[in-house]
């Protein structure tokens, strides 16, 4: 019964978001919506390998540049075709990712973290200071996706509807490897690289394949940022973006399959609302993190997981209570 | 013979962990592996496990040269172990752990994953089956879905046979089962290891509990200072001067 | 000396200790029997106030132990060699040992006196001093793990299964040793697995089953009980 | 929704009702402003907007503006981008969406590249505060450049150095697109002059600590002129490390680095003898600039930079065109009226010389002052 | 020749900076076991505090700089008692992420209190001097020397007292900790009070070399990460050579490799020895 009840709701959900730009002509609305389509995509790339795997990536935000500046480069200096493009430069950043990989994830925990924060502001360097990137001044003139078919690419709506098509792409994609072989070892990499290990299996070569499929999201999410956005900047590339994708994720949940959608969700319209406090919105920001850190360590839909579990065992506690209560008044009778 | 070790030697900086062994363990027995604390048991398994490489000698698991190989390897070769102190995924459930235990002998891949092909399928129930079956074989059934850090010592010590076991081995080794293990448990494990040589597994366990150790091992193998300093069934061990010395002690409870 | 009143603590939704009695004189050696899970080490981290109880009254020396902080409980006197030891890894044998003696660091004399009794009572670390305890062999480790509580000078010693991975030669003296400190002054509860030998060397002692203190007697009484022959002893 | 109006002084968070008052018959138009608020570029922000409200307020405090018979009263709706392009689009979606601005003031050239993209679709004007000269080559009709083009500096610079120090050059200016693209435009005119470039480096304000190694490497080639650039305050200090170092020589300063502003760093222009930059806008001879300057200071408690003036003539200039255009919604009429626009605004409100509109960017004098005798001396106008 | 050591004496300038930040980053991070983000923010909060004393109160450099050093390790310890100290410290994220909320706070404050404009802080130590024939300002001498005395004065304390070693104890073993009688509130509070203290130590000492401004402790705290993870993370001479190392490569890697591509220099130093050692070059080998 519970099932179907999810079921209804995720329909609901899905019918909603599939008649939003109907019912809400509101650009802005539709703006938002988009670029939170986008960076969940994002976020659940870093989710697989930070979340599922146990490994704090910040070089993410540079595989989203990649993603996003092969498909400008692609585009409009090679003259490749959209679509054409678009696919090479998830190519691209994997197998980039791959030899990246090869050598961070040789490091542990912090190690790890820190490399690839290294790693990742390279990343930043590199397409600050080449002249193919178009450096500070950044990158311009990236086209629409071309039509497919009779769908064409021009309006704010087709293109909500596009990142919403790859995003449920994702959100499929990422249900299925949670409930898999794969995932499960992903996480019992997590739990213990050394135990996995001696259990054979090999653990290199899973956070390899994980760290891949992650920088293949993330540059998915980048090279959508580009055909959306058509402007690419160095900056897009910072720290302070990883740092954002990771907020995106721990407020919602980190290793949850909901969490990315819903920390993005809320953080950009967080973001959005605190607008009106325009240069000291950070000021209100910051402590929020904190508190919903303090309060919710394991994010929104881990602090419901665990409260769920918690109703559960309380459930089964008294139910227990119940039938050994008889026992209780013979021990006290003895 | 399953295993044969030939001049095996592991040093840490200046300090030889294991010096020159030379043994052999058999098939479908059960070798126990005594010695003084820091005599270099642990490490010993390290080396088999492939856990740690050694300095110098050669390893042979059924005749296949394992010296070199890191420890995924040398488990899908069918060494299965445990750790000295218990070593579970903590934040998983026992079945969940058991299952990944099986993960070894599956292919499934991303592929699978994404379009649940029948390979994904199959080898899901593949796993699930075979920890299921070494739930049951260790007697935990009943604790499959409670979470791996709240069960108490020695049902972990349990799942840590599971693990090992759900890996298909065909040796196993325990480093101290019972080691914080009230007597009365202690034997149930010492059940449960006959039991699997019985099921045609071989295994070779580290512990300092000498009534267990006498009760249940065909043979003993004793390490002082990273060398072999007896080798022989418990009788002779029990009697071995230079042993009784360095580890037993006098009035030993050894037969208590 | 020591008091336990109804003390009833748990993990989450589960009590673990569920309504304990138990005094410790002074000068004794108490020792404590459970089975796996039975809730020693709770009991163990209760006392050294690592784990707060639900409900119940501790003192120690008629007074209170409530809200008391780990570090005033061991000024107190109330010292715990713990399970799973608990040691400073990456610090050699020798600081991990001179750390024990925190609670009276000013006193150097004192301290070095005490670092001495310890190295004469474990030989066996003196040629390991430099090294990192974290490298030691398992048995190596619980030696200075005891070593370390010694050195803080108890009058009251927690050991949690002190015989936890030793070999027989060295839990032999072990238990040796602790009956010497024990004649040195130092009350001591004792949880062990390894009942005869505990028992030997104990006064009185405890069997904790599911969170209960259920069967209680001197050191005779215990080793002629049968159940707890067949249970703890196992022969 | 978004805080409109005028937010005026820094730091004053106390939200003052913002909106100017209305009279019957009146109305209010808002104008649209993205910019980094907050963030390291905060500073820089602060300065352009501060220029647009001044004027905004100043208007709206002479009664406000009449097209078609109906008086206008502006708003200043103002969003924070952190400098980041794509949340300059987001705002600049949310201010035409939600406010309606027919003009959306971004001083960032990638914020303004991002609006690009959709600015001609949902028609509206972007006032570029940006001196990239990218954003005028794309073709977009509704886009007006306000600061003034920065190739007619290099000539008089290079003469005026040359000079007076030598034909030794170091490069040392501030690692953006800006400063490569200054270098670009100055370096074959120093050649051009018979000049030599001995070092060729560049300074990452954003990154560096301590400017020493790189001016004491640029000084082992014994120049005689350095050009710097970049943001004024460690521009001047670098200036201030080169004079520690022994450096004896001139400096041409870009345009960006403004000598007022170097003033709070060095208490004095001693360490900067013998610079070449812009003129102050302290220092302006318009008509307008002593009105300005005290306003300015009465409000702000400091002395306006070159940012505040520019965004502020360009507010007047726009309400000017607005008037001519005869509406104050259709973009596209707006923006062809700019340079009558100029040419009608009243002398008076002149805060430097502005000229006119010249494919879509506005046409300034070139204004250029240099150190002597620690005093700021007009060269060339 | 002249170029070598004027460059060298400019590294061991920078170098110092990074230690002193470096070494404060460490011994929180034996705490938190995980890099704490903040950093940075309280080396910038600690310059404005003391120019703000300087110029508003009229105090001389030093009492500003003792002034901003007490202000900080209380500012730390606040920053420890309200958000780290209620937070699981076996779980690494969540503390990362409070510390970058902090870090958002800080910078949005020091804008708040202190405009976002650069500004200068004035040094008693302006002047220049000429030794050997090199050329430096009293003030570079003085944060070379004044660096050197704090982190020798802070080794002492490390190794010679048992306060100092229970601050490393702490660090390998919370429980442990407890069990000898650490008072472990006492302890974390005074290790993120010094690593407070040091950061506006290194703030004061180099804020006349450079500009007070809200983004300034960007730039060192991430130069500070690369450090502590080159000298392996909690180790403390570890920070000290890796800080005097990316210090010196920087200056001479300007000179003799590419001016250009300075910055660039940590970050490939970085992922260099980490490639070769993945555990940075003073990890101890310990399981
Ligand atoms: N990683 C290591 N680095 C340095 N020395 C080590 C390391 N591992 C083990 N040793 C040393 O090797 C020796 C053997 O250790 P090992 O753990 O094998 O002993 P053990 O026989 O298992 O002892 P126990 O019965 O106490 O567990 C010890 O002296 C120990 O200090
Ligand atoms: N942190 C914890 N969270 C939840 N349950 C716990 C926790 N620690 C212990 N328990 C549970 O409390 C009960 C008592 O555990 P405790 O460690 O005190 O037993 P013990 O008598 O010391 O056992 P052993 O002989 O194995 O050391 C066990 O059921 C255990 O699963
Ligand atoms: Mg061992
Ligand atoms: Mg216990």
């Amino acid at each position: 019964m519970k099932m179907t009840k999810k079921t209804y709701l995720l329909l609901a959900l899905l019918v909603a978001a599939l008649l939003f730009p109907i019912l809400v002509p509101n650009q802005y609305y539709l703006q938002i919506l988009i670029l939170v389509f986008i960076w969940t995509i994002a976020v659940y790339g870093l989710n697989t390998i930070t979340g599922l795997t146990g490994q704090l990536s910040l070089a993410h935000a540079g595989f989203f540049a990649i993603g996003a500046y092969s498909l400008g480069l692609l585009t409009i200096n090679a003259g490749i075709p959209f679509w054409a493009a678009f696919v090479l430069a998830i190519v691209i950043t994997t197998i980039i990712s791959f030899f990246i990989g090869i050598v961070a994830l040789r490091t542990k925990s912090h190690f790890f973290a820190i490399y690839t924060m290294s790693v990742g502001f390279l990343i930043y360097l590199i397409i600050y200071k080449s002249e193919l990137t178009g450096g500070v001044r950044g990158l311009i003139g990236i086209p629409n996706p071309a039509p497919i078919g009779p769908l064409t690419f021009e309006s704010i709506q087709s293109y909500y509807y596009l990142m919403l098509f790859f995003l449920l792409l994702t959100i499929f994609f990422m249900y299925r490897l949670f409930h898999s072989l794969l995932g499960k070892t992903f996480v019992a990499i997590r739990n213990s690289e050394e135990l996995a290990e001696t259990l054979g299996i090999s653990v290199m070569k899973n956070k390899l394949l994980a760290f891949v499929i992650s920088a293949g999201l993330a540059s998915l999410s980048g090279a959508l940022y580009a055909s959306y956005v058509r402007f690419l900047g160095p900056q897009m590339a910072d720290i302070h973006v990883a740092f954002e994708i990771l907020l995106y994720l721990l407020v919602g949940g980190i290793g949850t399959l909901a969490g990315p959608l819903i920390g993005t969700f809320i953080v950009v319209v967080l973001t959005q609302m605190l607008q009106f406090l325009e240069e000291f919105r950070m000021l209100v920001f910051g402590p929020i993190v904190v508190l919903l850190i303090l309060f919710y360590p394991r994010g929104i839909v881990g602090g419901y997981l665990m409260w769920r579990a918690k109703r559960a065992k309380k459930q089964k506690v008294a139910d227990a209570n119940t039938t050994t209560k008889g026992e209780n008044g013979n021990a006290v009778n003895h | 013979m399953l295993l044969t070790i030939n001049q095996l030697t592991k040093q840490f900086g200046g300090l030889s962990a294991v010096n020159d062994v030379s043994a052999v363990i058999e098939e479908s027995k059960i070798t126990a592996i005594i010695g003084p604390n820091g005599a270099g048991k642990s490490t010993f398994f390290n080396l088999i496990s492939g856990f740690h490489q050694p300095t110098s000698g050669r390893i042979e698991l059924s005749g296949q040269d394992i010296t070199n190989m890191r420890a995924e390897h040398v488990a899908r070769l069918g060494v299965g172990r445990t750790f000295q102190t218990t070593h579970l995924f903590e934040q998983a459930t026992v079945l969940d752990n058991v299952l990944i235990g099986h993960r070894l002998r599956t292919k499934a891949g991303l592929f699978d994953a994404i379009f649940r092909t029948k390979r994904e399928r199959d080898e899901k129930k593949k796993c699930l089956d075979k920890a299921l079956e070494a739930l049951e074989f260790v007697g935990l059934t009943s604790l499959a879905y409670e979470q791996a850090h709240s069960i108490t010592q020695e049902q972990q010590k349990r799942v840590a046979f599971a693990l090992a076991l759900a890996t298909d081995p065909k040796l196993v080794l325990l480093d101290e089962p019972a080691a914080g293990v009230n007597p009365d448990e202690t034997e149930g494990l010492s059940e449960v290891m006959k039991k699997m040589v019985k099921r045609g597994k071989t295994v070779c366990l580290i512990e300092h509990k000498m009534p267990m150790v006498m009760s249940l091992a065909d043979h003993i193998l004793v390490l002082n200072h990273g060398e072999l300093i007896a080798n022989g069934t418990p009788k002779d061990i029990q009697k071995n001067e230079r042993v009784i010395e360095a580890y037993l002690g006098g009035n030993s409870n050894v037969s208590a | 000396m020591l008091v336990l009143k109804d003390l009833i603590v748990s993990h989450g939704q589960e009590d673990v200790l569920r309504s304990v009695n138990l005094t410790v004189e002074e000068g004794e050696l108490v020792v404590l029997l459970g089975a796996n899970g039975s809730g020693k080490s709770t009991l163990f981290h209760t006392l050294s106030g690592l784990v707060r109880p639900t409900s119940g009254e501790l003192s120690f020396k008629g007074n209170s132990l409530k809200g008391r902080s780990p570090s005033q409980i061991v000024r107190d006197g109330i010292v715990q060699c713990a399970e799973g030891r608990m040691l400073f890894a990456q610090m050699s044998v020798h600081d991990n040992l001179k750390m024990g003696a925190f609670t009276y660091k000013r006193n150097k004399k004192e301290l070095m006196r005490q670092l001495d009794y310890v190295y004469t009572l474990f030989p066996d670390l003196v040629g390991k001093r430099h090294s990192p305890a974290g490298s030691l062999s398992g048995g190596q480790q619980q030696m200075v793990a005891i070593g370390r509580a010694l050195m803080a000078k108890p009058k009251l010693l927690l050991l949690d299964e002190p015989s936890l991975g030793l070999a027989p030669l060295i839990v032999e003296k072990m238990f040796s040793i602790i009956k010497e400190i024990n004649k040195e002054g130092v009350t001591v509860l004792l949880a062990e697995q390894n009942a005869y030998a505990a028992l030997s060397v104990s006064t009185r002692g405890y069997v904790l089953e599911g969170g209960r203190l259920n069967v209680e007697g001197t050191k005779e009484e215990l080793l002629q009980n049968e159940e707890i022959r067949k249970a703890y002893i196992g022969a | 929704s978004g805080t409109t109006g005028g937010e005026s002084g820094e730091g004053s968070s106390e939200g003052e009702e913002q909106v100017p008052e209305v009279s019957a018959g009146e109305e209010i138009i808002n104008i649209g402003y993205t910019g980094p608020l907050s963030g390291p570029a905060a500073f820089y922000g602060e300065n352009t907007v501060s220029g647009v409200r001044m004027a905004a307020e100043e208007i709206n405090e002479a009664g406000g503006f009449e097209v078609g018979g109906t008086t206008y009263k502006l708003n200043i709706v103002t969003y924070d981008d952190q400098y980041l392009p794509n949340e300059a689009a987001t705002n600049a979606r949310r201010l035409v969406q939600e406010h309606n601005t027919p003009v959306v003031f971004v001083p960032h050239s990638g914020g303004v590249f991002a609006t690009q993209v959709f600015n001609e679709q949902e028609d509206f004007m972007i006032a570029a505060y940006t001196s990239e000269p990218e954003i005028l080559n794309q073709g977009n009709e509704l886009t007006l450049r306000i600061p003034p083009a920065y190739d007619q500096y290099p000539e008089p610079f290079v003469k005026y150095q040359q000079e007076r120090f030598g034909t030794r050059l170091a490069l040392l200016p501030t690692a953006t697109q800006y400063g490569k693209d200054w270098t670009e435009e100055l370096v074959p005119v120093w050649e051009e002059f018979g000049g030599e470039v001995v070092y060729d480096g560049e300074v990452d304000f954003g990154k560096d600590t301590d400017f020493f190694p790189i001016v004491t490497n640029a000084l082992n080639q014994n120049p005689d002129v350095i050009f710097v650039g970049g943001p004024s305050e460690p521009t001047a200090l670098l200036m201030k490390a080169a004079r520690d170092l022994g450096f004896e020589g001139g400096f041409m300063v870009m345009d960006q680095a403004k000598f007022e502003e170097m003033d709070g760093v060095l208490g004095n222009f001693d360490d900067i003898e013998g610079a070449i930059g812009m003129l102050p806008i302290i220092s302006s001879d318009a008509p307008g600039a002593e009105s300005f300057i005290a306003s300015f200071e009465s409000e702000l408690g400091r002395v306006p930079t070159a940012e505040s003036a520019f965004n502020y003539q360009a507010m007047y200039v726009l309400v000017e065109a607005m008037k001519l255009a005869e509406t104050v919604e259709d973009p596209q009429a707006i923006m062809a009226q700019m340079d009558a626009g100029v040419k009608a605004l009243s002398e008076d409100k002149l805060v430097w010389h502005l000229t006119g509109v010249e494919n879509n960017g506005f046409d300034w004098m070139a204004s250029i002052a240099a150190i002597e005798d620690g005093e700021i001396v007009l060269i060339e106008e | 020749m002249d170029l070598l050591f004027q460059q060298i004496l400019n590294g061991l300038t920078v170098g110092s900076v990074y230690s002193l930040v470096a070494l404060g980053l460490t011994l929180v991070f034996g705490i938190l076991h995980v890099p704490n983000f903040a950093h940075g923010a309280l080396y910038m909060v600690g310059a404005y505090i003391a120019l703000t004393v300087m110029t508003a109160l009229g105090v001389h450099y030093w009492i500003g700089l003792i002034i901003a050093v007490i202000v900080i390790a209380l500012l730390s310890v606040l920053m420890e008692r309200l958000v780290f100290s209620r937070l699981d410290s076996k779980d690494p994220l969540p503390i990362m992420i409070a510390s970058i909320g902090i870090l958002f706070f800080l910078e949005s404050f020091a804008q708040y209190m202190w405009g976002s404009q650069y500004q200068r802080m004035v040094t008693p130590y302006g002047d220049t001097i000429q030794i050997f024939g090199l050329t430096v300002t009293m003030q570079r001498l003085l944060v070379i020397i004044a660096a050197v005395a704090l982190m020798y004065a802070l080794h002492l304390f490390l190794t010679k007292t048992m306060t100092g070693a229970a601050i490393i104890a702490m660090s390998q073993s919370k429980n442990g900790a407890f069990l000898v009688g650490i008072n472990a509130t006492r302890v974390s509070m005074l290790t993120f009070a010094i690593a407070g203290g040091l950061a506006a130590a290194a703030a004061t000492l180099a804020a006349p070399i450079n500009l007070v401004f809200p983004s300034m402790g960007n730039l060192v705290i991430m130069k500070a990460f690369v450090i502590i993870i080159i000298g392996g993370m909690g180790s403390i001479p570890g920070a000290i050579i890796g800080g005097y190392i990316l210090g010196m490569a920087e200056s001479l890697g300007a000179t003799y490799i590419s001016g250009d591509y300075k910055d660039l220099i940590a970050f490939v130093l970085l992922v260099l020895i980490l490639t070769m050692k993945p555990n940075g070059l003073f990890a101890k080998g310990v399981k």
